[in-house]
């Protein structure tokens, strides 16, 4: 049953470290807010899963929170590389990451899998691609029937998923739109559960494509307006593509973005005092 | 009179008109999405795009940055989840069109995003995957577009992210692969398209003005072209119009949105 | 791509004799009109799909249309029997008819597959139930991570899948809403795909839990008001009960089935005039 | 005063007891589904009821006379596909309570909705399997309920629809079975339950006013009676009322719908 509490509350009490978490968010509704929490209660070895790990997973490797990432396809979309990523997984800073990664398919099948309470995921992947030489973990099976020979990859089972949504009712319930990416069968393949919203709301207005998550799958719900900054929320806020755009920068030096994160993110109690401290003259980010 | 254009205008226009009308094209953000938009709002207004992140037969007034920008999604006919977007609609065989870019490619049109150098310890750890390898081989037929350069058009590749026409030949079809792969490679200096029986890119279209040598210069191999070698149709006004509007409206909303 | 047509020229086009053809629809939309049209069409040999086959199934067992029936529960729901169905099975009248049973899970799993292009379906399944005894389509696969046996079933790739809905647009694109059953996933598993709607609208509004369907991937939409009838379509008309309690009466015996046949379906020439061969005075259905 | 009542409605109330409030409970048409919503109306109104349909979190005013009625939809808090419902919800292992009727059942509660006779040419065709095999193998717990005669409390069953117990002792857990299975078999005279060891069901309650014999007269088998065999109490005052305006209100829509 979801009981509403702080999110400063829910990652204390629900995330342990050495847990494997998914943020998942697929552009839309990327939960940055609970991301900064995990950094300021200092997690450590996490093992950290999302399809399109952005920037929040950039920060969490660079404050040196996660022991491997599992991903399908890590840059900074639309401006390029993830710095604090690629100097892990290049020069091995802060420490070395281990990497499982997959494709795009593979992954989003592997969460539906996971979600449906099942081992494995068949698809048919990887035909002339390198990918399996370089991870185990995906194999080939056999129909039954045809003889035709596909790829099974695991079930992804994260100890927590978190995810960010429009809304919540009282009772925990959680209702989201827009693009819904793959937070649905994140939230069902999890052991534990944490989603941050933009607004607890009374009474939900049923609107078109809406995700509904029922607060009995769920453990904690947080109210964290504008907990997707700088991504975004349909029908609350924008994506901030200077963000992205300037987080180039401040992610390229290790020094800068060490100072960056201590004074926004450590420096900082919560995301509505993060928010505060990045002036948003029109750009969007203080360096 | 005819306006003056880029080579990278010539390009997302020479691109734009590898697309017809009433196809389903699964498009990657960036230059195809340019391209396929600016299709969209010339040669083809019944083109169906998807992007991976679900949303389907989207119309967006500006390009996204990113492959699940808000505009994708209000302007979209329907909205899927991920995993029903790789089960359904393109795993499902729904999709003519898968339109990629790439970082490097080699003569087979095989395309690598994911590393430089080795795998373990790369030179460049490029950000991977993503939706690349699937719709490379789920689509009927595949259309690459990337500027052509020495360190992107490459010799040797260290990795395959999504396969073109492999080792060349049948060597595709021997893997498993029952659909075209990529009929076209458009860049900023022409176009390339596989030999028949080679399946090796051969240079049969360059751009106004483009030379052979600029072409062979920007190429890691030995770059053939065709006998019956033609040059590109040049931009049309309403081309350059059109997609030029389409680049104002997207600069002009990327900053007030910032 | 989508045409509009009248269901006479859609299923005079698109049904041949032999197809394997899944009418579905889990209650609710059942596509009634569509069945009688392949009655009068005379239609044979078909192999009939469905996971909840019901009266408009019986009809067309009863009327000899079909060869072999796949399905995972045949009843007349909240009622009883189908005795059209029973007497095939139990007495070969009118004449024997092949069946292959399954459970809902197994067959809504066989859809999913199906519409994902995959030759077979994963699930865990049929543990301590006699069904795959019998049905030989039921096999065993082993997850290449656990090794935990599992169920494998063939997917179901109908030649043809007709459903009803509420709405399409003038291009063929389909709005569906309430409850959806497996419908989306029997059209997209499809090689052919007739549509039957309540209305073609200019403008389609959005509503909660709206499936779409892109005329891309509709062979035939054909407009037919209430032609889920006994069935129904939210928003647009209600469930008669009484058709479904009164069917078991018209159905037990074989020569009053035989009479209704004739003088409702064989004797009208479309839907809308079967419609009105029905007295609904109260009580729906005439003997 | 307590009001006069008959087999069916105790029958229907014993069974809405077994429910907990805020338990996930999967519910089959007919029998449990009177139980399932008289509990929802009375005892537990936290319970979360699902119908194979897709309808999750339902809260009917009036009894559904199929799994699909326009009542479950329109008073869900979400709906789902037919194959999310038995993928993500009843495979996930979201279900605590899997509600069942059944046609036949044997000592060990399994059920038989298949066939009576041989499967091939059978004395009678039953509807079949539905939903049932994976409720009872997918709910941590099953709850049954069907009116006790000696053609539906069966020595010999032809076929196994539902494992309940399956042939008693360990036997569930050795074919690979984790969750409980039944733990209780409702009917118009009494309770039955699996003894711990044996599995076999055992009346542990009778309802007023109903004797051993006619409990006995009403089973298949050599019916086994607990030792502390207890009466289960009458039908409150309450409970009769919810039942009988739901009742009243069922019958009231469906002559209205006709």
């Amino acid at each position: 049953m979801a009981k509403l509490m702080t999110l400063k509350a829910a990652i204390s009490e629900l995330v342990d470290d050495g847990d494997s978490v998914a943020l998942e968010g697929f552009t839309h509704l990327i939960p940055f807010a609970a991301g900064h929490e995990i950094i300021r209660q200092c997690k450590k070895d996490l093992t950290l899963i999302r399809m399109t790990p952005d920037l929040i997973y950039d920060q969490l490797i660079g404050m040196g929170c996660a022991k491997k990432m599992i991903f399908s396809w890590g840059g900074n979309p639309g401006v390029g590389s993830l710095h604090r990523f690629r100097d892990a997984v290049e020069h091995h800073w802060p420490h070395p990451l281990e990497i499982e990664e997959h494709a795009h398919a593979d992954m989003a099948n592997a969460y539906e899998a996971g979600a449906s309470n099942l081992p494995f995921a068949t698809l048919r992947a990887y035909i002339g691609c390198d990918l399996p030489k370089y991870n185990s973990t995906i194999k080939e099976i056999e129909c039954p029937f045809t003889g035709e020979k596909l790829a099974a990859v695991p079930s992804i089972r994260p100890d927590l998923t978190v995810i960010h949504a429009q809304q919540a009712d009282r009772e925990g319930n959680v209702f989201l739109w827009g693009i819904t990416g793959v937070q649905k069968q994140a939230v069902l393949a999890a052991k534990k559960v944490i989603v941050t919203v933009e607004e607890v709301v009374e009474n939900f207005e049923p609107s078109a494509n809406q995700t509904v998550i029922p607060g009995w799958v769920i453990d904690a719900v947080c109210e964290v307006p504008g907990g997707a900054f700088p991504s975004y929320a349909q029908g609350y806020n924008s994506r901030t593509n200077a963000f992205y755009q300037e987080w180039d920068a401040i992610s390229r030096d290790r020094e800068t973005f060490q100072r960056w994160m201590e004074v926004h993110v450590l420096g900082t109690r919560d995301f509505a005092e993060f928010r505060k401290s990045i002036p948003l003259n029109g750009k969007g980010v203080a360096a | 009179m005819t306006y003056e254009y880029t080579s990278s205008e010539m390009m997302t226009i020479a691109a734009s008109r590898m697309l017809k009308n009433r196809q389903v094209c699964f498009v990657g953000i960036g230059l195809p999405s340019a391209a396929a938009n600016l299709a969209r709002l010339t040669s083809t207004p019944d083109i169906v795009l998807i992007y991976e992140s679900g949303t389907i037969g989207t119309r967006p007034d500006i390009l996204p940055l990113s492959i699940g920008d808000g505009e994708l999604a209000e302007t979209a006919q329907m909205l899927v989840s991920v995993p029903e977007m790789f089960r359904y609609w393109l795993q499902g065989g729904h999709i003519d069109i898968g339109f990629l870019g790439a970082a490097q490619i080699d003569r087979f049109a095989n395309i690598n995003t994911t590393v430089i150098g080795d795998y373990y310890s790369p030179n460049v750890r490029l950000p991977g995957a993503g939706g690349a390898p699937e719709i490379s081989t789920s689509c009927k037929e595949i259309l690459i577009t990337l500027k052509q350069t020495k360190r992107s058009f490459v010799k040797e590749m260290s990795f395959i992210t999504s396969p073109g026409h492999l080792s060349g030949g049948d060597s595709r079809e021997k893997a498993g692969l029952v659909n075209k792969g990529p009929t076209a490679v458009i860049t900023d200096l022409g176009i390339l398209e596989p030999d028949p029986q080679t399946r090796e890119l051969v240079m049969t279209h360059l751009h106004e003005a483009v030379t052979v040598e600029q072409a062979r210069d920007n190429t890691g191999w030995d770059l053939k072209f065709a006998k019956d070698l033609k040059t590109t149709p040049l931009p049309s006004n309403r081309e350059l119009e059109v997609l030029r509007d389409l680049n104002e409206r997207t600069e002009r909303a990327q900053k007030g949105a910032a």
